[in-house]
């Protein structure tokens, strides 16, 4: 089969599907051809090329490939809807941010560091867009559910894994500049083994 | 993706900032810039997601280092915001309130001699406050950062084309009942209902008594109360009908009239009837 | 403005907007540039050229154009659904549970019961598959819908009436009766088999 036809095929495929599609769920398409995963990861590369001077692009988010219009169109595009975008409140963004950054985590420590409560409306929100899930319960008093963020989250930001999100700023060390403070547990393991996923992220700036 | 996201410098926050003040020096009256009308308040409490937004609104306002804290201004500055506050919105000033408590001892620690604890180290009251405004800092920077990555409709769209009898192609999933049984009876301990013995055989076949009686009302207005028994189901079925209609009464979506004593019972459906369900009926 | 660039902003226009677009409504997003018909019209013939060789094509119908995937591909393109189905998402599953047991039952009942809300993805799910209707509309404000489930949902199930679903005793005791049960591929045999495990316990109570 000519590289070209399987170009097309995924092409067609993708915008068919409307939404991200994994190499696995391609290869299937081409069963009676019996492509291999190198197939596949070639004609994507060649694909991706292909659409560098036109209005659309192939992007890898965390449920596969998706084909979406162009960031630098997006001024022709929104005028197809009459409504705007809708904006999310700080304490929405503020909420995700927590549960993206810190997961598994329960509305309890959500709260302990935004120093507000957690609007029961706001969970129901990131629920109902499927940005959140539970991931269990913790095992103490009254059983918190934990929360995490899914791949619909990742899908939506535009990001392929976790990685992809912004490095989170730094505790400044408290113990270097007020040497004499004893701040007790300031982060815990987690946070650390967290950081330590997003160096790399931040070697590249 | 990640090397677009650039870190906010704190200190070029403050540009607005009319006066420059010196840390350490006590100043006798609050910055005119601070006061705020109480009809205003209301939106500029909108502005603040709680009390250590506010605590660190009032720390970048005058360029203080956010890990030495002068208790004493921050904490006056404070309490005169909570002070508006709290003739607006009771509920709402509470979580200030509490800020204010702590703010107020952290002050009243400072003031003491300091005891040495059993190391013989000290402990800066602050460092508990300093620990969670820079968590929370860090958060709030993190939700503005991820208010700035891509976002479908407002910076892409996802694409997709027409496939002619796309529809045929797609098998519906299979059920087992097993999976349905097993999530209801998560909901309900989720629920925790305590209402337990309410779902059993015979609630059962009242609810699909209720739905045949609100199919059968749907096609006249008034039905004489005898018309929805049925003799042939037996005792048992005409009990089931009336708790049936009992329950439907009790969720108010049946109206029952009767004229005159021992006269006629009728009774008609409430439920509104639309062109939309004929969609839904069942083939 | 360059040909090329309103190309590729119709480009993008018709695969984001999802169904056919006028020459009209393409002229709209062009507002500031002050576009003309004829513009448009150039454009979409261009345009129309350079998918000669690709997986899509262009075409007009009664409503405007639109992009959709070439005939030719329908082979492989029909193979994207042809993997196993998706499994029902356990929303989805709690919600039929609710309406099969709560009957008629609101959507906000339903969300009183789960907590959280039900998406209108879901309802129109179980419409689709014709296993809820709407029953009618409950007169408080609003009017929301009450659902009920369908002779079909019955018909899958293999069940003659509601009565047949177990109860919350048998529910309660599904631990124990589990084990028992081949819970393999789901076969007409297992299914029965499992009814008359319900059946025998309702007998002994």
């Amino acid at each position: 089969m000519e590289i070209k036809q399987i170009k097309n095929i995924i092409e067609a495929a993708l915008l068919a599907a409307g939404e991200p599609v994994t190499v696995k769920r391609l290869l299937s398409l081409f069963v009676e051809q019996e492509l291999t995963h190198n197939d596949i990861a070639k004609a994507i590369e060649l694909l991706s090329e292909d659409f560098q001077g036109r209005g659309i692009e192939l992007v890898e988010v965390a449920n596969g490939f998706r084909l979406q219009t162009k960031t630098i169109l997006q001024p022709w595009i929104s005028k197809l809807w009459e409504e705007k975008p809708k904006k999310y409140t700080r304490a929405l963004l503020e909420t995700i941010a927590l549960i993206a950054y810190r997961q598994p985590v329960t509305r309890g420590e959500i709260e302990d560091v935004r120093g507000v409560a957690v609007s029961s409306y706001i969970i129901r929100t990131l629920m109902d867009r499927e940005w959140i899930r539970v991931l269990g319960y913790r095992d103490v008093p009254g059983k918190p559910a934990m929360f995490g963020t899914t791949k619909e989250f990742l899908d939506y930001f535009n990001m392929k894994s976790l990685q992809d999100l912004p490095t989170l700023a730094e505790i400044k060390d408290i113990e270097t500049i007020m040497p004499e403070l004893d701040l007790g547990p300031k982060s815990d393991e987690n946070e650390k083994a967290f950081q330590n996923q997003f160096k790399n992220n931040n070697e590249e700036e | 993706m990640s090397s677009k996201h650039k870190f906010k410098n704190k200190d070029t926050v403050q540009t607005e900032m009319p006066f420059a003040i010196v840390e350490g020096k006590p100043y006798t009256q609050m910055p005119t810039d601070l006061y705020i009308p109480p009809e205003a308040l209301e939106v500029i409490l909108e502005a603040f997601e709680g009390p250590l937004d506010l605590l660190l609104y009032l720390i970048r306002r005058q360029n203080l280092n956010i890990l030495d804290i002068p208790i004493t201004e921050i904490t006056n500055q404070y309490i005169e915001y909570i002070n508006l506050l709290d003739e607006l919105d009771f509920e709402l000033a509470a979580e200030y309130l509490v800020m204010a408590a702590m703010l107020a001892e952290i002050k009243s620690r400072m003031l003491l001699p300091k005891p040495a604890s059993e190391e013989g180290e000290e402990d800066d009251p602050r460092a508990e406050l300093v620990r969670r405004l820079q968590e929370y800092e860090r958060f709030k920077s993190a939700a503005l950062d991820i208010d700035e990555m891509p976002r479908e409709y407002r910076d892409y769209v996802v694409t997709s084309a027409y496939v002619d009898n796309k529809q045929s192609y797609i098998a519906p999933p299979e059920v087992d009942m097993r999976d349905i049984i097993m999530a209801f009876k998560e909901v309900l301990a989720r629920a925790d209902l305590k209402i337990s013995h309410e779902i059993e055989r015979e609630t059962l076949s009242v609810r699909d008594k209720m739905t045949h009686l609100l199919d059968t009302l749907r096609d006249k207005k008034f039905f004489t109360f005898e018309s929805l028994f049925d003799p042939s189901e037996g005792k048992q079925g005409i009990v089931v009908t009336f708790l049936a209609v009992l329950e439907l009464l009790k969720s108010q979506v049946l109206d029952i009239v009767q004229n005159e004593t021992y006269g006629q019972i009728y009774i008609k459906s409430l439920a509104i009837e639309d062109e939309v369900d004929d969609n839904a009926q069942p083939a």
